[in-house]
């Protein structure tokens, strides 16, 4: 249809429509074959990209269901403007763990991190996943460039006081970078109310499973 | 874009002298600036998005000309459009699926070919009006022209950022690139103005600006060569 | 001897004033030097170092460039140089090292000024540009502000000592430095603290304003300088509309947020006494060069400059804003220049005649 | 949003005046006649005046030698009696140095009138009678426009002339004809004044004076008792005061319009050399011949203002003044403001001379220019309320049209602004250049246009001869042909 | 309040021209006259806003529905395109003096990355169709904003003697760079 | 998965139609612009340009195959009113030739009439048998009489510099 190659043909509004559908057409059929052979592995890579984000912070060894299938978003006022991410880790039915995907304001515009905590609310790790903050001064905050990131480890509200969640500067327990103190205390502060809101959420959590156990036992006596 | 009138094709060396660097997509024709300058925070980046460019350039360059018969202005636009848009969404699906690291880093950038301006520019001056064997030929001149520009600005403000050259290049670009790394200054906190954005502008202004210095050093050796034949004639 | 010689053909005026370039810029050097010697004696050597090395880069690229340029090197004389280092060292941190002095004056004059084709060709600032530059390029070292060691007092360094921090063979030592009072309160605010607990405890308004404060050279004594840039005034080489402009909006923006809330925002008094806000008003945004040429495109120019410095300062990244502040009005000056044309005589505002035509014809 | 109310006055300078070095002095009235006179034909704004003499005539002092050119031109009289020995081009007391054809008179010695007519009162005459005299007097603006004076009085009798204004305020430094003028014929300038009043019938005069002169002023005052409504009033001193724009906005508060001129708001200004001229003319019906000049400036033996007849060699007026006593930097006709460097020494004193000055190089105060550095100096010092760097960096690259949005329109070039100028740009010599250049590109545009109409009526006429030969040649007529075209050439 | 500072946002933090590296040909290409530039930038506010709205419709009713989010790229550059040229066609024949401080310019905007990338950028960052035009706009009034001061500073800069080495591009790129360090002041604002 | 190519096709055909649609309806007259330019020039047809007339000359500078500054009768008015029409940069161009004028040498002239039927912008008076002499004001300086003078005794040469035209030269420095 669009091999016509007489002239008059061409100015013909038939032709024009045809010319750009059938290019469309064509296309199309290419993007189609192109998507089937790879839309497995981007979302198998999107997936790794997850769950090995995940196994920086949670050892793979701790759980056996599929966080991340399990993960549900809340939305907790009090502590966090951006809704957060919660990946439960459950070892056959216990409670193993929980992995937090939060979004605080850093310095040069949202931060973006994953914490773990173990069943007793102690941190298994922190990892930025994303920010803007910037490169070069705040950037230690990644793993790759500087340590700082794994002075959480082991942190918890009951080992560590309300006053030491914060950075040196602020009378507090950690390093602060010199020249980039919000960038650090952004960070301090988002991981403090993730211990924060962890504890709130696993109360509401053990409540209610244990007036869901108590309603099953009800109903089961 | 003075060839864009010339029916005749130019010659090969033509084409690769205009596209390395007399009339080089960059910094001839100031055109692609966006990811030229958006991505070239290191010498690696810069590499990898020369070769998605250069990709891109090659294949619809190739389509172009050879649909260029058929194609009629009300829809010219349109049509190559969606050419190179299909084109590039299936690089950026290769990129996606086989060089995850480097997708993740340049991001937005690879579907940002389609509106490179240095791609549709070539597409109407050159490949629309050309055979195909010279439209390949430019299209690739074009993209390693592209492509060295983009590798010597990210060495630029890679080396003046954090003192390294093509950091990270067994990452984003595979194991096979691990002989690229190199610091060049040891220990050196870096001048973070030039990865920041104002950086990107300046290095390429002053790339230019050398480009301008060669040129004219050049034309007046030439020119004492001509003189010094005349002399012994 | 005969003129035309020097000066070949040329049309009227054959008089002339006793103005020149040279003369101008001495005359606002002049005007700084209260203030400088005052900033060395609360300093001591150290920042005598960063002074006279920031200047003498500054020279030394400005004869380098003219000489690249063909230009004939003596043009140095006109001082525009030594001023725009003296401003940049006013503006810098008194204890900077070496490295980061050379490429202040160096950045300032070539970048920031010779790449447009030097003297009065330039967009902006040049000295502001360079402190920007640095700003953003090595925030920490730009950012280290030392408490005041009077000369003569018993934690003055001594000669080596200043020489060791300059080469930064040692470093400052420890306790010397802390925040400015901006820089203070930018992370009081975004630490969520309260802005008037820290004013009401650790910053003292008159100490600001003559001077006993830490910062830069040029922003310590704020009365110094004032009175430099009366002298100025007085003395016809800046005009008042841009100082008194950007010091007006300032106190009018900081005065209204204050009213808003005592908590968050600082008093318009600590806005107006401290970070260089009269070095600026007075030195900085009235550089010829790079400020509108109308009397109503300064008044709009000195607005924007407080105005942004406001901004920037309440809800910005830097607690120091001057330097961002003028360098953006600098940008819209060649707009405002282009749209704020005086009105020329027999013409209204828009460049159309005025009809006041009255006579009317007889017969 | 910020239109300000129309000021007094606005820019402006005040340039040293130097005017003490003459201005106590009187006016030496004696000069020794110069042997040689030369008139050139163009001493006035607008076309060169046709010479009524030639060469071997002898002429009397005062006797018409040119008539004027046209509607817009002046008649030129010899300042004395001697014989026509040349006309022919002289270097004109121009910076050009390009040559202007001059009648050149021998003088004979005797300085002998011609016959004076004797006058009525000029008051009981005919306002246009008046200025027929006026006219045939062969009177210029004496205060450096050369505009011919009758065309202006006759202009302003069109208008309703409620202001009548007698410069006196000579704003240029050094310069001081006027301010003696004033203080040693004051009576002969207020009765010069009435006469023009009466002649363009204004409701009131003022003479404005600047208020360094306090001398004149009183001089003036004195005079004028007698005489209700003209009021003599002084002016601040500041240049350009003396330029007509600005002292009409210093004394009526008004601006003339951009494009109009003064008569258009009831306005008519006369320089008082002017009026002593036409004084002269009405009462004693002696035209234009010579008029006052300040010698003046630093390499000036003896600087004195000169009763100057027209056409004396500049040379012979600084002999008088005991000549120089160092090579000038600048020699110059005019102020140091707005003057015009002369060529040569020997040009001759013209309608237009307000003054001859000889200054030294630290007087001029001259530098090679150095690049703007937008101080804005300029454009607080322009009267006008241009923009003159602006101005000056546009006509740099030739971009005319851009010069003229910053004001070049406006321009008086009354060089305040370079004046002022800390980089010693020679701000006015890039407006004398621009304006030159676009006149010649007006000049070409509309000779572009009218050689388009000469080609398309060529061409119109060659078709309808190539149509009216046909037809002859079907009428068979052989002849006809040649005579045609004949009468066609005879046409044009 | 929110829509507010992402349109602050958009304009002078995270500036789509200095920051994000979108738009830079129309930048160095049509700013060295001020009415140029100001025609580019009503241009490209038009097309954008328009893009912005046409994208989300077409993400939201088109792709997403049918789960070909695959034929996004292609989908939004057509229509972005088809769009733009039957404008310019149009605007040319009904107003030629429009069409004269306009429409020259449509279609240079086609391949101006800004509006794709804006379009993207809706995308990516999951915005509302409120949010989406807000960003549309603020996107190209930060353009225009650029656009304009820019022109203005080339304007100046045209007069300048610049050493020859540097006169034209690079010292209009070294300006561009400086300006986009003065807009880091604003950086931290949000 | 193939409803993707049936939605995508029939958008380009609907688009393409529009396309097609909007081309046709709004479709507008070649080139205005040739005889804008055509207006603007002298129209003498005198090929000093090097074209054969002022509207070979127009095309030319339209296509961009004529510099803006080719036709020296229109001199710099001309030249930069094109330039902005065109928007060519007037500094990349070399210096324009200078637009000539005619002289006849009296003393040489024999009244033959051919100049007079050469010019085109009727510049020569004279009749026939007397001395011809040249309108300055009318002369675009095309050369035409000075070629077909049989005497030679035509010359062209640049306006020459009087008080009236004269004007101070652009300033060197600064
Ligand atoms: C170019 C530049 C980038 C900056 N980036 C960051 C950053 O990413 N994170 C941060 O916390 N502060 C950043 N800052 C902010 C300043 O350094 C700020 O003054 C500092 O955070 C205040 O903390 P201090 O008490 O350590 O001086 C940056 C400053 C500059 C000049
Ligand atoms: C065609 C023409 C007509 C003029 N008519 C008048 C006139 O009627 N009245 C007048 O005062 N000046 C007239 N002028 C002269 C100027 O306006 C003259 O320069 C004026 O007196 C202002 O003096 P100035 O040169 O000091 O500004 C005329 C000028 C021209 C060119
Ligand atoms: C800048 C400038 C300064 C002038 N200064 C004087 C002056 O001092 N005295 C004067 O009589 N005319 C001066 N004139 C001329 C007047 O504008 C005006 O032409 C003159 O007074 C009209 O009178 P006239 O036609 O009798 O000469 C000056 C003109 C200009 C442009
Ligand atoms: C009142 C005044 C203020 C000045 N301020 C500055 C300034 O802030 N920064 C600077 O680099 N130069 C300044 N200069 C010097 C000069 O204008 C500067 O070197 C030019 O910008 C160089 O083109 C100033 C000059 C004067 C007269
Ligand atoms: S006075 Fe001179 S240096 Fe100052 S702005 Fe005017 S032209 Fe420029
Ligand atoms: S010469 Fe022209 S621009 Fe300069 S001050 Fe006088 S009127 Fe203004
Ligand atoms: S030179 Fe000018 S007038 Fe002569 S033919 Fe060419 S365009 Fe026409
Ligand atoms: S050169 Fe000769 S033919 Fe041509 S216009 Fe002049 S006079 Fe006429
Ligand atoms: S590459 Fe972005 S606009 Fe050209």
């Amino acid at each position: 249809m669009a091999t016509v190659l007489n002239p008059t043909y061409r100015t013909r509004l038939g032709y024009q429509a045809a010319l750009l559908g059938g290019m469309c057409y064509l296309m199309s059929m290419l993007l189609i074959g192109g998507n089937t052979a790879t839309h497995e592995l981007i979302d198998e890579h999107v997936l790794n990209d997850k769950l090995a984000l995940l196994a920086q912070v949670m050892p793979a060894s701790m759980y056996d269901n599929d966080p991340i299938a399990d993960s549900q978003l809340i939305t907790d006022s009090e502590h966090f403007k951006a809704p957060i991410e919660v990946l439960p880790a459950r070892m056959g039915n216990e409670f193993a763990g929980v992995a937090l995907n939060i979004t605080v304001q850093g310095w040069g515009g949202p931060l973006n991190f994953i914490m773990a905590m173990d069943a007793g609310g102690e941190i298994l790790g922190v990892r930025v996943i994303t920010h803007k903050e910037t490169p070069g001064l705040a950037d230690k905050i990644e793993l790759d460039k500087d340590d700082w990131i794994t002075s959480f480890d082991g942190k918890s509200l009951a080992n560590t006081s309300h006053i030491q969640w914060a950075v040196k500067k602020d009378n507090g327990e950690f390093d602060q970078f010199t020249g980039a103190t919000i960038t650090p205390r952004a960070v301090v502060s988002g991981v403090y109310r993730g211990l924060q809101f962890y504890q709130q959420w696993h109360q509401q959590q053990s409540t209610a499973q244990s007036t869901a156990v108590a309603k099953a036992e009800e109903s089961g006596s | 874009m003075s060839e864009a009138s010339t029916p005749k094709p130019p010659s090969y060396s033509t084409i690769f002298r205009d596209g390395l660097w007399d009339n080089n997509v960059a910094m001839g024709q100031m055109l692609g600036l966006c990811p030229l300058l958006a991505v070239t925070t290191s010498a690696t980046n810069g590499l990898g998005m020369g070769i998605a460019t250069l990709a891109v350039l090659l294949l619809t360059n190739t389509l172009v000309s050879i649909i260029r018969g058929i194609v009629t202005p009300q829809v010219r636009i349109p049509v190559f459009i969606v050419l190179i848009a299909s084109v590039v969404t299936l690089v950026d699906m290769a990129i996606n699926a086989w060089m995850h690291e480097l997708y993740k880093v340049l991001g937005l950038f690879i579907a940002l070919i389609v509106t490179n301006c240095a791609i549709f520019g070539r597409v109407e001056a050159f490949a629309s009006k050309q055979p195909i064997l010279p439209a390949m030929a430019d299209a690739f001149a074009m993209g390693i022209g592209f492509t060295w520009v983009l590798v010597a600005i990210g060495a630029m403000r890679e080396i003046l950022g954090s003192g390294t050259l093509f950091a990270h290049a067994s990452l984003l670009l595979g194991e096979s690139f691990t002989w690229l790394e190199m610091t060049v200054i040891p220990d050196f906190s870096g001048i973070l103005l030039s990865i920041l954005p104002p950086g990107a502008f300046m290095a390429l202004g002053f790339l230019i600006a050398i480009k301008r210095l060669i040129d004219r050093w050049a034309k007046a050796r030439q020119e004492r060569a001509a003189m010094a034949g005349l002399v012994t004639e | 001897m005969n003129a035309h010689n020097e000066v070949a053909h040329r049309a009227a005026p054959y008089a002339h004033d006793r103005s020149s370039v040279n003369r101008i810029m001495l005359q606002v050097c002049l005007a700084l030097t209260p203030a400088t010697l005052y900033g060395f004696y609360l300093f001591g050597i150290p920042a005598l170092l960063t002074f006279l090395s920031i200047c003498l880069a500054a020279i030394a690229t400005e004869a380098l460039c003219l000489w690249l340029q063909g230009q004939s090197i003596t043009r140095v004389q006109d001082a525009s140089a030594l001023l725009t280092g003296w401003l940049l060292a006013m503006s810098m941190p008194p204890w900077s090292p070496w490295w980061l002095c050379l490429g202040a004056g160096f950045f300032a004059i070539a970048i920031g000024k010779h790449i447009y084709g030097g003297i009065g060709q330039n967009v902006f600032n040049p000295a502001m540009l360079a402190r920007v530059a640095l700003l953003i390029s090595f925030p920490v070292h730009m950012t280290t502000w030392v408490h005041i060691h009077p000369l003569g007092s018993e934690s003055a360094p001594g000669l080596f000592q200043s020489l060791g921090i300059f080469l930064q063979l040692q470093p400052i030592p420890d306790g010397y430095t802390g925040a400015t009072l901006l820089g203070a309160a930018k992370a009081a605010a975004n630490g969520g603290g309260s802005i008037a607990e820290l004013v009401a405890t650790d910053y003292s308004l008159a100490q600001a304003f003559v001077g006993q404060t830490m910062g830069s050279l040029g922003e310590t004594s704020e009365l110094l300088v004032l009175a430099g840039g009366l002298w100025l005034l007085k003395n016809r080489v800046i005009s008042w509309h841009i100082p008194v402009a950007m010091l007006v909006s300032t106190l009018l923006l900081a005065g209204l947020f204050y009213m808003v809330s005592h908590e968050q925002y600082l008093s318009p008094w600590y806005h107006l006494t401290s970070g260089g806000v009269m070095l600026g008003a007075f030195f900085i945004a009235t550089d010829y060069v790079t400020s509108p040429s109308s009397a109503t495109g300064k008044l709009i120019f000195g607005a924007g400059c407080g105005a942004v410095m406001y901004v920037i300062r309440a809800w910005g990244g830097f607690p120091e804003a001057v330097g961002f502040a003028v360098l953006f009005m600098n940008a819209l000056t060649p707009l405002i220049d282009r749209i704020l044309k005086p009105r020329a005589y027999g013409r209204d505002h828009r460049g159309n005649p005025i009809k006041n035509v009255s006579a009317r014809k007889v017969s | 949003m910020f239109s300000l109310p129309i000021r007094g006055s606005r820019g402006g300078v005040h340039p040293e005046t130097k005017k003490d070095l003459t201005a106590e002095r009187s006016i030496l009235t004696q000069l020794p006649l110069p042997k040689k006179i030369y008139l050139p034909l163009s001493q006035h704004a607008g076309v060169e005046s046709r010479p009524q003499v030639q060469v071997g005539d002898k002429v009397l002092k005062g006797q018409l030698v040119a008539r004027s050119g046209g509607s817009l031109s002046a008649n030129l009289h010899a300042p004395t009696s001697g014989t026509v020995v040349a006309i022919e081009p002289i270097v004109a007391p121009h910076p050009s140095g390009l040559p202007a054809v001059a009648i050149v008179i021998e003088s004979d010695g005797e300085d002998q009138w011609m016959e004076l007519p004797t006058l009525d009162d000029p008051l009981a005459l005919s306002p246009d009678e008046l200025a027929d005299r006026v006219e045939e007097a062969g009177i210029v603006g004496m205060g450096g426009a050369i505009f011919p004076a009758a065309v202006k009085l006759r202009q302003g009798r069109r208008f309703e002339i409620k202001t009548l204004i007698i410069n006196g305020s000579e704003c240029e430094p050094y310069l001081t004809c006027d301010d003696r003028l004033m203080q040693e014929r004051a009576e002969a300038i207020i009765d010069g004044t009435r006469m023009i009043r009466h002649i363009i019938e204004a409701y009131e005069v003022i003479i404005a004076i600047e208020d360094n002169k306090p001398d004149a002023t009183a001089a003036l005052r004195k005079a004028a008792a007698g005489h209700g409504m003209i009021e003599v009033r002084n002016v601040p001193t500041q240049y350009p005061m003396g330029s007509a724009k600005q002292l009409i906005q210093a004394v009526t508060g008004k601006e003339v319009p951009a494009g109009a001129r003064s008569n258009d708001i009831g306005v008519l200004v006369h320089n008082v050399g002017t009026v002593f001229a036409i004084h002269q003319a009405l009462r004693f019906g002696r035209p234009l011949i010579s008029r006052i000049v300040t010698v003046s400036g630093g390499c000036v033996k003896s600087p004195h203002n000169v009763e100057a007849l027209i056409g004396t060699p500049v040379r012979e007026i600084i002999q008088a003044c005991g000549g120089l006593n160092n090579t000038p930097a600048r020699l110059l006709m005019g102020g140091p403001m707005m003057g015009q460097i002369i060529p040569s020494i020997d040009s001759p004193v013209i309608k237009g001379t307000t003054g001859v000055l000889a200054l030294t190089k630290q007087e001029v105060n001259e530098h090679v220019p150095s690049p703007c550095i937008r101080c804005s100096r300029c454009v607080d010092a322009c009267p006008m309320g241009l923009v003159p760097l602006e101005m000056a960096k546009h006509s740099k690259v030739d971009d005319f049209d851009n010069a003229q949005e910053y004001g070049l329109r406006d321009c008086i070039l009354c060089g305040s602004c370079a004046y002022v100028c800390p980089s010693h740009i020679p701000l006015v010599q890039f407006f004398e250049y621009a304006k030159g250049e676009m006149k010649e590109r007006r000049n070409s545009e509309s000779k572009s246009e009218y050689t388009k109409r000469l080609t398309e009526q060529r061409n119109e006429r060659v078709e309808r001869e190539k149509a009216a030969k046909l037809a002859a040649k079907k009428a068979k007529k052989k002849k006809t042909s040649r005579k045609a075209e004949s009468e066609e050439s005879a046409e044009s | 309040m929110d829509y507010l500072l992402l349109f602050i946002s958009t304009v002078l933090v995270n500036n789509i021209v200095l920051v994000k590296f979108l738009g830079l040909c129309p930048l160095m290409g049509v700013s060295n006259n001020l009415s140029a530039a100001f025609g580019m930038g009503l241009a490209t506010t038009f097309v954008l806003t328009l893009s912005a709205l046409a994208s989300w419709i077409i993400e939201h009713l088109l792709l997403v529905p049918l789960n070909i989010e695959f034929l996004r790229i292609l989908s939004f550059i057509l229509i972005i395109a088809a769009v733009v040229q039957f404008t310019e066609a149009v605007v040319r024949k009904t107003s030629p003096l429009l069409h004269k401080n306009l429409g020259v310019f449509l279609p240079l905007i086609t391949t101006n990355c800004a509006v794709l990338g804006v379009a993207l950028l809706n995308v990516r960052e999951e915005y509302s169709l409120v949010q989406s035009l807000v960003f549309g706009m603020g996107s190209a009034l930060g353009f225009s904003i650029v656009m304009v001061i820019f022109a203005g500073l080339r304007e100046r800069i045209a007069l300048a003697n610049v050493p020859e080495t540097f006169a034209g591009t690079p010292v209009s790129l070294i300006t561009a760079g400086l300006l986009s360090l003065v807009f880091m002041g604003f950086s931290g604002m949000i | 998965m193939f409803v993707a190519t049936l939605v995508l096709t029939a958008l380009g055909l609907l688009l393409g139609w529009l396309l097609g649609l909007a081309a046709k309806v709004f479709a507008v007259e070649e080139n205005p612009i040739v005889n804008e330019v055509e207006a603007l020039l002298p129209g003498s047809q005198c090929g000093q340009c090097g074209f054969p007339g002022c509207s070979a000359a127009a095309e030319a500078m339209v296509e961009g195959t004529a510099a803006v500054n080719c036709c020296p009768p229109g001199g710099r008015a001309l030249t930069e009113t094109l330039a902005e029409l065109l928007n060519v940069d007037l500094n990349s161009l070399g210096d324009a030739p200078v637009p000539q004028l005619a002289t006849i040498d009296d003393t040489l002239c024999t009244g033959c009439t051919k100049c007079y039927k050469a010019c085109p912008t009727d510049a020569i008076v004279g009749a026939t048998r007397q001395i011809h002499a040249v309108i300055s004001k009318a002369c675009t300086g095309c050369s035409k009489c000075k070629d077909v003078c049989p005497e030679d005794c035509i010359s062209l040469n640049p306006e020459p510099v009087t008080l009236n035209n004269w004007h101070w030269t652009k300033p060197e420095a600064a």
